[in-house]
């Protein structure tokens, strides 16, 4: 069977505007020694202005690589080897990240003015020696032409807003001198500083204890209405997922898997991947002794990637035959778009 | 203001980082006392420790001229007052120090150790010096560039003239050096100075004709220390450049030079200032043999000299103010270190 | 060999001891002086008198080595930063009131203007010159030696004696005749006294300046002990003045600038002190040239301090040294300096140094071991360990075959020189080697192919042998432990450093050690310490040596030893030349059929360099270890054109 | 809810099939990978190999001398000979070498003597030893064919003997004399550090101010002072060993200092803490799960401590307080090099023992490097 690439459109009902960014076809690979990771294997993604965008997936999925790849801070030996990713700043043009040049000046500009990005460990994501305050001052600086006393009460300010008591003070404090919450609403701070237009948040609450992670994805909510930010959250928690995604990818294997708004995937999941990620949640009103039934096996190695549907070595309704051919491409099934041969006669039936 | 306040308004006061430096400094001053003293009787052990005295060594010499003179000798015998008990010099030559900044005499030289040793201390810091920076002038960037450009040629290039400069013997170098000098540059060979300008009063010209001198023992006795740094901020830097700060800097819009500066450099940067700690050590006893060979007018030379003829008592001061510098540089290497990562003030 | 011949027109050898009557040279011959145009600058000035008032009556007139020099330039040369004050001593500090002449063949006068010697040899009566004076222009005369010996005689300031002015019945007795007459009487004969004036040691007479040094002493100046509270080196009077006063072949003596001395120059600074030494012109000197020219004619000498030898060497090559000797004249460079002759713009002179051995094996004969001790003092295990070792090979490895490979026994220019002492059981025969050994009890093996000891044991000998003199003595060591184990001999190795050697073999626990002995010319009369066991530096036989000086001392010798002692007083108690040179004779066949040492190789003579323009120098130069030259004869030397070469 | 940890940007696992591997296993994995560490292995083989088979290797006796053979330049090795009828035929091979002595100067010369050439052979006939000091043997691996000829691989010192044999020879004090010494060293270091790091407060403070105590005394007047205030009646390899291990007794502070950042580290650990409740004591604490957990780089430290008492070696030896001849080894090769002399007139034996020494402390210094990189998990 021929693979099919259709290009989901965005819901006109809901988005009028053209997405922020627009991820077509990505891919990014890891050369190592024992041969090529595929990390991101093909992704379509769009993310849009004053919504949030959660990608959801196991761990080992891909789907940090596949934030990093937007802001083009994948380390070697990572590559992108295909695919764009473009970008629209607001002003009519648009550019493709993907092509450009690690490290040059417009993608420098780029990176913590338009697109800001927080990341899982508040506690190493920090540079250890310097203190708070001047690493969210030295944002400020690489972006706006603002004389040190001003990016200093930016900073305070921005410090107050994300709800660290004694601003001025924390301003002089030394990233180990603060908790775990304070340190990512100081990190988020520092994203905040120069007003970004998307903010890429990796598993921004992994870390954190259950009281501070609500807080902080509150934070977050409040922050993207106030600045009309869109917000790209990479997260494995489907209770993050619930409470603030509007949008949602679930990936597999460097994949997207199946993806629709927050209603969509919650109410009626179609992949098997989604169908047993929701299963593996408590529901509320479940009974005590209720055995939360797990996904069978691992994420195979990403150098062992089973051929044709990446997940068929785990799936309970593998098709012999047909799923271990080829690769299933992403077609609307039901509310969401799925990438599964399970829905896919039926979508080609209709 | 109550003692809390007090405590609180300290603690969040912008001079709490000094007051926490003051703490620091005054536990290490306090820990000195007994290292100095055990320095000392150690020193004073050490050259004690060759049986017999100068005077043997004198009686060996001066057997090259025609023979023994008993006279001579028993007159240098009473001279030099050899023959206390152990502890009675040693308290001697402690209150004499501690009491009238007085460090015996020589008695190969027959002047006090006072009037011989500032001037070579002098030298052996400026060149310790100059030798830490040029250690840190070449370690840092090739460092880096080792560590940045990981098994790229330039850093096996590095990699393998570091460990050259481990492995050759720095007075082998220093002998091979001081022939090519010789040979193919026509430089006088050995010493700081031309031969003509020795012994006269400093000018311009002269001090131009010491930086054409100098160099060759810096880079000499630099070499390996400057090796095992390269090594040392690879490897520190290497643990440091994939650390998610570094992410997130580059995440922030910093340039890759910049934010290497500013965030993992500065981590790696502990070996370095405690280089400060060990080079003074490491120049005065471990480059003995270069100063020898070179010729420098260091302590170098005249330690070796003292310990060789049993010249107790400068042996014994130079090392002791050796050893006390060395503990003061390492105070400072430490303060120093607190200063740059605040981590450590507070353990 | 042309340096033999060479060496041979100048070291005539016999010391034409012809003179017992008046020698009087040279006196006055020139009217008007001359002097260096630097001191003509000052008398100018009025910072200075005049040179006919700054010379003697009747200064010494040296015979020009090769031609009347001219003045300027400055001689430089390099010194170690310790230990090195011979450097010093031997090229400026040795003059006395006798030198020998520039061959070594006959004693003329120096400081003093003529000497003269009683036919019984007791007493000697020196002249001084008349006006002569310090290098700080104070009259130099009679009572500076009285002084000398004033402080010779005090038992707090010299407890014990030079052995040069001691003899059995105690202290010379030293007379002033009048302010410029001297007399030594000794009450038995001293044949070798004015020898002994002229070499080295005869240095201690006139280096006492009253008028300096008696400010240092507390019968002279009762307030001395303002001048010990402000000296931080001394604690007391005593401390003082022999800081002040002290010997000239130790380095205090160089250290302190400010003691008048009678040398051609005079040290600006102290010598350890500072990284170049100076020493400048004496302008009170008082020898001149035949044409009354003042000497020195060279203005000042410089020696700046190195650590290492090898960077003597590379001054060497780079024309930074006039003239030296000293650290750099060994075969082993030889080839090194002929390569760098034209860039150093330097020539090669011979320097006689030859002793009795170059390269000895000295057994100690008094070892405290009883069973090593038998048998080192068996006649035949020296034999036979003479017999083992292949003098030839050690001399073409080592040596390049310079030396002689012979005993310890005078050289062939010695007029003492005997082919059978030198020759005596010097063949490589490790056959005969090993039945001498048999013969002596030495007969059984251990598994290793040692010989065993009489005891049962392996008998080991451990040699002490340190890197001295340039010489190779580890190497030749080495070689020799490797004969010795063909015979079956253990020879174990011990390296070390000089003084750490000397200071083991002066206690008297060693084996044995390699070293050298003097004695290869007419040294042999003063210094026969390898014929016969006499003297502080015997340490092949320390405990004989001790009963020698003092008999309530040390271990009685047998009675062929003894008989040495004998025969050594027949040199010493004559001042007839040919009864001291028949004693001597009779002294060194006796010994070297006792093979108290077993001598391997003996020198041929070394070499120094001097500049390419340095002219007037001793070629070659005869040197001893208590003949310290080029001194009496440096003042001589002179650059030709009157600088050093660029 | 399925928690696990992310796999990092680079996480990539070599195996293809998921199989559980020892930490040693992993280790070595690793090791593999860094090919100049695993050159550097080979390498030091070959060089222990060398010390254990020195005189099965070496040509020549080490201590004959030769008074023919003073200062002969290397001498290459020819495979090709021309008969007389012009053919020309494969015969490993030396030119012989005719002495040249030029009086005047004291130099030696070589020229070849056409007429003469040397046969060279594997497992020749040589002088007698034993192997291992066991088994009676005359076979060398390589030499000339003929016992009495004398072939100098690379050139001969001024004894005339065969610098190549006697940097094989050399091969074993060098690369051992020391080893008892880094022994003691590392016991001292990892025992006190431990301490120092797992305990903390006085005894960390106590052990730390020793350790700057130590660390502030020149070596080099300590070296000096216990070789002179050993008898000299001992034999020299005796003395010397002594006083490597004397020093040794001060030099483990830069090991200490190493483990006691470890045990600091791994004190918090949650595995550590867990054995603790498991009711182990301290000491099994230590034992069981830290000490394993860094043996690895204390393995490390070990082969970057045996090329710098080469260097030491060489460098006392220089002081002449090192070792002395007669015994052979790397730094009395190079200390008997060092002066103008041999640079000028002999470099090789400068340049052989020299290159020797180079390459010895390039491949342990690599070896660790690589052992170090391997057995830190948190390596790139």
């Amino acid at each position: 069977m021929p693979q099919i690439r259709m290009h989901t459109e965005p819901d006109q009902t809901s988005h009028t505007v053209q997405p922020l960014v627009e991820i077509r076809g990505l891919k990014t690979h890891f050369f190592t020694d024992d041969g090529v990771v595929k990390a991101v294997e093909g992704v379509d993604l769009d993310i849009h202005a004053n919504r949030t965008h959660c990608i959801l997936g196991e761990s080992g999925c891909g789907k940090s690589i596949m934030a990093r790849s937007i802001l083009r801070i994948v380390d070697a030996p990572g590559k992108i080897v295909e695919g764009s990713i473009i970008y629209r700043p607001g002003d009519g043009r648009s550019v493709d990240l993907a092509k450009m040049r690690p490290g040059s000046r417009d993608l420098r500009e780029i990176r913590g003015q338009d697109i800001a990005m927080i990341f899982q460990e508040p506690m190493s994501s920090l540079g250890p020696i310097t203190k708070v305050g001047k690493q969210i001052v030295e944002t400020i600086h690489l972006h706006r032409r603002v004389s040190k006393a001003e990016a200093k009460e930016q900073a305070i300010e921005l410090l107050d807003k994300v709800g660290i008591p004694r601003p001025s003070e924390r301003f002089e404090a030394y990233p180990f001198e603060l908790s775990g919450g304070m340190r990512q609403r100081a990190m988020i701070a520092m994203a905040l500083s120069c007003r970004p237009r998307l903010l890429i948040a990796d598993e921004p609450t992994t870390a954190l204890d259950v009281t501070t992670q609500a807080q902080i994805l509150d934070l977050i909510a409040e922050l993207k209405e106030e600045l009309e930010m869109g917000v790209l959250l990479i997260t494995h928690d489907l209770g993050v997922v619930a409470e603030v995604a509007e949008d949602v990818s679930v990936t597999y294997m460097g994949k997207v898997v199946e993806k629709g708004d927050v209603f969509s995937i919650f109410e009626d999941p179609r992949h098997p991947y989604t169908q047993a990620l929701m299963q593996s949640v408590p529901k509320l009103g479940m009974e005590k002794r209720h055995r939360l039934p797990a996904i069978k096996g691992m994420v195979p190695h990403p150098l062992a990637r089973p051929s044709g549907c990446a997940f068929r070595t785990r799936c309970s309704q593998a098709m012999a035959g047909v799923c271990d051919k080829d690769e299933p491409g992403l077609l609307k099934s039901g509310k969401t778009d799925v990438a599964c041969f399970l829905y896919q006669e039926e979508t080609a039936s209709v | 203001m109550s003692s809390r306040h007090l405590a609180v308004f300290l603690w969040y006061h912008p001079w709490r980082a000094t007051s926490a430096m003051f703490g620091f400094l005054y536990r290490r001053l306090l820990y000195m006392i007994p290292t100095v003293f055990l320095i000392s009787v150690v020193t004073f052990v050490i050259i004690q420790l060759p049986p017999g005295d100068y005077l043997d060594t004198l009686a060996a010499e001066l057997s090259d001229s025609g023979g023994l003179d008993e006279g001579t000798m028993q007159a240098l015998r009473d001279q030099y007052g050899l023959g206390q008990p152990m502890y009675v010099q040693y308290l001697k030559w402690m209150s004499q120090i501690l009491f009238h900044g007085n460090f015996g005499i020589s008695f190969e030289k027959n002047i006090p150790v006072n009037d011989i040793i500032w001037d070579k201390l002098g030298w052996t810091f400026a060149i310790s010096l100059m030798t830490l920076l040029f250690i840190w002038m070449t370690a840092l960037p090739i460092g880096i560039y080792s560590a940045v450009r990981k098994y790229s040629a330039g850093d096996y290039i590095a990699t393998f003239f570091g460990f050259i400069g481990l492995a050759v013997p720095n007075f082998l170098l220093a002998l091979v050096m001081m022939y090519v000098a010789f040979k193919y540059f026509g430089q006088s060979v050995g010493g700081l100075v031309s031969p003509q300008y020795l012994g006269e009063p400093w000018t311009f010209d002269k001090f131009l004709d010491l930086l054409a001198h100098i160099w060759m023992p810096i880079v000499v006795v630099g070499t390996s220390g400057a090796a095992a740094l390269i090594r040392i901020m690879r490897a520190n830097l290497l643990d440091e450049l994939y650390r998610p700060y570094v992410v997130t800097a580059r995440a922030k819009g910093m340039s890759e030079f910049q934010l290497l500066l500013k965030y993992p450099v500065r981590v790696a940067l502990n070996p370095f200032v405690s280089t400060i700690g060990w080079i003074l050590p490491t120049l005065v006893s471990g480059e003995i043999i270069v100063a020898v060979v070179m010729n420098l007018p260091t302590t170098g030379p005249l330690l070796l000299r003292a310990l060789l003829v049993q010249d107790m008592y400068l042996a014994g001061s130079l090392i002791l103010l050796v050893s006390i510098l060395t503990v003061i540089g390492t105070l400072v290497s430490d303060l120093l270190l607190a200063w740059i990562d605040p981590r450590i003030r507070y353990q | 060999m042309s340096k033999q011949r060479n060496l041979k027109s100048v070291l005539i050898g016999g010391v034409a001891m012809a003179s017992l009557t008046m020698l009087h040279m040279g006196t006055a011959l020139a009217a008007d002086f001359k002097e260096a145009p630097q001191l003509a600058d000052k008398v100018k000035a009025g910072q200075l008198p005049s040179v006919e008032e700054r010379l003697p009556k009747s200064p010494s007139v040296m015979e020009p080595i090769t031609s009347v020099g001219e003045y300027g330039g400055t001689l430089r040369r390099a010194i170690l930063g310790g230990g090195d004050q011979h450097n010093i001593v031997r090229l400026i500090g040795s003059e006395n009131l006798v030198r020998w002449s520039p061959n070594w063949s006959s004693i003329e006068p120096n400081i003093a203007e003529s000497f003269e010697v009683s036919d019984d040899a007791t007493t000697f009566t020196f002249k001084l010159r008349e006006g002569m004076k310090w290098s700080d222009g104070e009259p130099f005369t009679a009572d500076d030696i009285m002084f000398w010996y004033e402080v010779l005689l005090d038992e707090r300031l010299t407890p014990s004696k030079h052995p040069n002015f001691v003899e059995t019945a105690g202290p010379v007795q030293v007379k002033k005749i009048d302010d410029t007459t001297v007399e030594f009487k000794f009450e038995e004969p001293n044949g070798l006294f004015l020898q002994n004036m002229a070499y080295g040691f005869g240095y201690y007479v006139v280096n006492f300046p009253k008028h300096y040094l008696a400010q240092f002493h507390i019968d002279h100046n009762p307030d001395v002990q303002k001048l010990v509270d402000a000296e931080p080196a001394a604690a007391d009077w005593v401390q003082l003045f022999n800081l002040k006063a002290g010997p000239m072949h130790t380095p205090i003596f160089w250290q302190n600038a400010d003691r008048p001395t009678l040398h051609p120059w005079h040290l600006k600074n102290g010598y350890g002190a500072t990284e170049r030494v100076v020493a400048e012109r004496n302008p009170y000197f008082w020898k001149v040239d035949p044409d009354g020219q003042q000497l020195p004619y060279i203005d000042q000498i410089t020696w700046d301090q190195v650590e290492d030898v090898e960077a003597i060497l590379l001054k060497a090559f780079n024309g930074e040294i006039d003239y030296m000797a000293r650290h750099i004249g060994r075969p082993v460079n030889l080839a090194a300096l002929t390569d760098n002759k034209d860039r150093g713009k330097y020539d090669f002179y011979q320097v006689g140094d030859i002793p009795g051995s170059q390269t000895a094996l000295m057994f100690n004969l008094n070892n405290a071991d009883p069973v090593k001790n038998e048998i080192v003092n068996n006649l035949d295990f020296r034999k036979a360990v003479s017999h083992a070792v292949d003098r030839e090979a050690i001399n073409d490895i080592v040596y390049l075959g310079a030396g002689n490979p012979v005993q310890t026994a005078p050289h062939p220019l010695s007029p003492f020189y005997n082919e059978e002492w030198a020759k005596h059981s010097t063949s490589y025969d490790p056959e005969k080697a090993g039945a001498l050994l048999d013969s002596i009890g030495l007969d059984k093996k251990d598994e290793d192919g040692f010989r065993l000891g009489p005891d049962g044991e392996r008998f080991t000998i451990v040699f002490l042998v340190a890197d001295v003199f340039g010489w190779q003595y580890p190497d030749v060591m080495e070689l020799v432990a490797g004969y010795a184990k063909d015979v079956g001999l253990d020879f174990q190795v011990r390296a070390s450093d000089r003084s750490r050697l000397f200071e083991i073999v002066s206690s008297g626990e060693h084996d044995a050690y390699l070293w050298n002995c003097p004695g290869g010319l007419v040294d042999a009369y003063a210094n026969p310490d390898c014929y016969v066991p006499r003297g502080q530096a015997v340490f092949w036989a320390p405990k004989w040596a001790a009963w020698g000086a003092d008999p309530s001392t040390g271990t009685e010798p047998p009675e062929e030893i003894k008989e040495l002692f004998e025969i050594y007083r027949g040199v010493t108690s004559t001042a007839d030349p040919a009864k001291q040179e028949e004693a001597l004779v009779k002294l060194i066949d006796s010994a070297s059929k006792q093979l108290l040492t077993v001598g391997l190789i003996q020198s041929n003579g070394a070499f120094g360099i001097a500049r390419n323009n340095l002219r007037n120098h001793v070629d070659p130069m005869p040197i001893a270890g208590q003949l310290w030259t080029p001194a009496p004869y440096t003042s001589q030397f002179y650059f030709e054109g009157g600088d050093n070469l660029p | 809810m399925t928690v696990e940890t992310t796999l990092g940007p680079s996480g990539t696992e070599e195996e293809h099939t998921p199989e559980l591997l020892g930490p040693w296993a992993l280790m070595w994995r690793k090791f593999r990978r860094h090919r100049v560490a695993y050159v550097s292995l080979w390498i030091t083989g070959l060089i222990y190999f060398m010390a254990l088979f020195g005189d099965f290797l070496a040509p020549e006796k080490v201590d004959e001398t030769n008074r023919r053979g003073i200062f002969v330049p290397p001498q290459g090795i020819h495979f090709l000979v021309t008969d007389e009828d012009g053919s020309r035929s494969f015969q490993l091979h030396a030119k012989a070498l005719k002495m040249q002595v030029d009086r005047a100067t004291m130099r030696r010369s070589y020229v070849q003597d056409p007429d003469k050439i040397i046969p060279l052979g594997f497992f020749v006939e040589g002088y007698s030893y034993e192997i291992l000091g066991l088994i009676p043997s005359k076979t060398h691996f390589f030499g000339p064919k003929n016992p009495r000829d004398i072939v100098y691989f690379l050139g001969s010192d001024r004894l005339g003997r065969d610098i190549l044999s006697r940097i094989i020879i050399g091969t074993k004090i060098s690369m051992s004399i020391g080893l008892v010494g880094i022994v003691v060293s590392l016991v001292i270091g990892v025992s006190l550090g431990g301490l120092s790091g797992y305990y903390g407060g006085w005894v960390d403070t106590l052990i730390q101010r020793l350790v700057e105590f130590l660390r502030s005394i020149p070596t080099i007047p300590l070296w000096m002072g216990l070789a002179a205030a050993i008898p000299l009646g001992w034999p020299p390899l005796y003395t010397y060993f002594v006083v490597t291990i004397i020093v040794s007794m001060i030099g483990w502070t830069s090991l200490a200092r190493e483990v006691r950042g470890k045990f600091l580290s791994l004190r918090n650990e949650d595995f550590i803490t867990a054995a603790r409740l498991d009711g182990l004591t301290d000491w099994e604490v230590i034992r069981k799960h830290m000490v394993p957990s860094f043996s690895s780089h204390i393995i490390a430290s070990l082969t970057l401590a045996v090329p710098l008492m080469i260097l030491a070696e060489t460098s006392l030896s220089f002081l002449g307080i090192g070792l002395q001849p007669p015994i052979v080894s790397w730094g009395t090769l190079l200390k008997e090099a060092q002066n103008i002399r041999s640079i000028i007139e002999a470099p090789w034996l400068l340049i052989a023992p020299g290159t020797m020494i180079v390459i010895a402390v390039l491949a342990l210094n690599f070896l660790g490097d690589g052992l170090r990189d391997a057995a830190d998990p948190h390596a790139h």
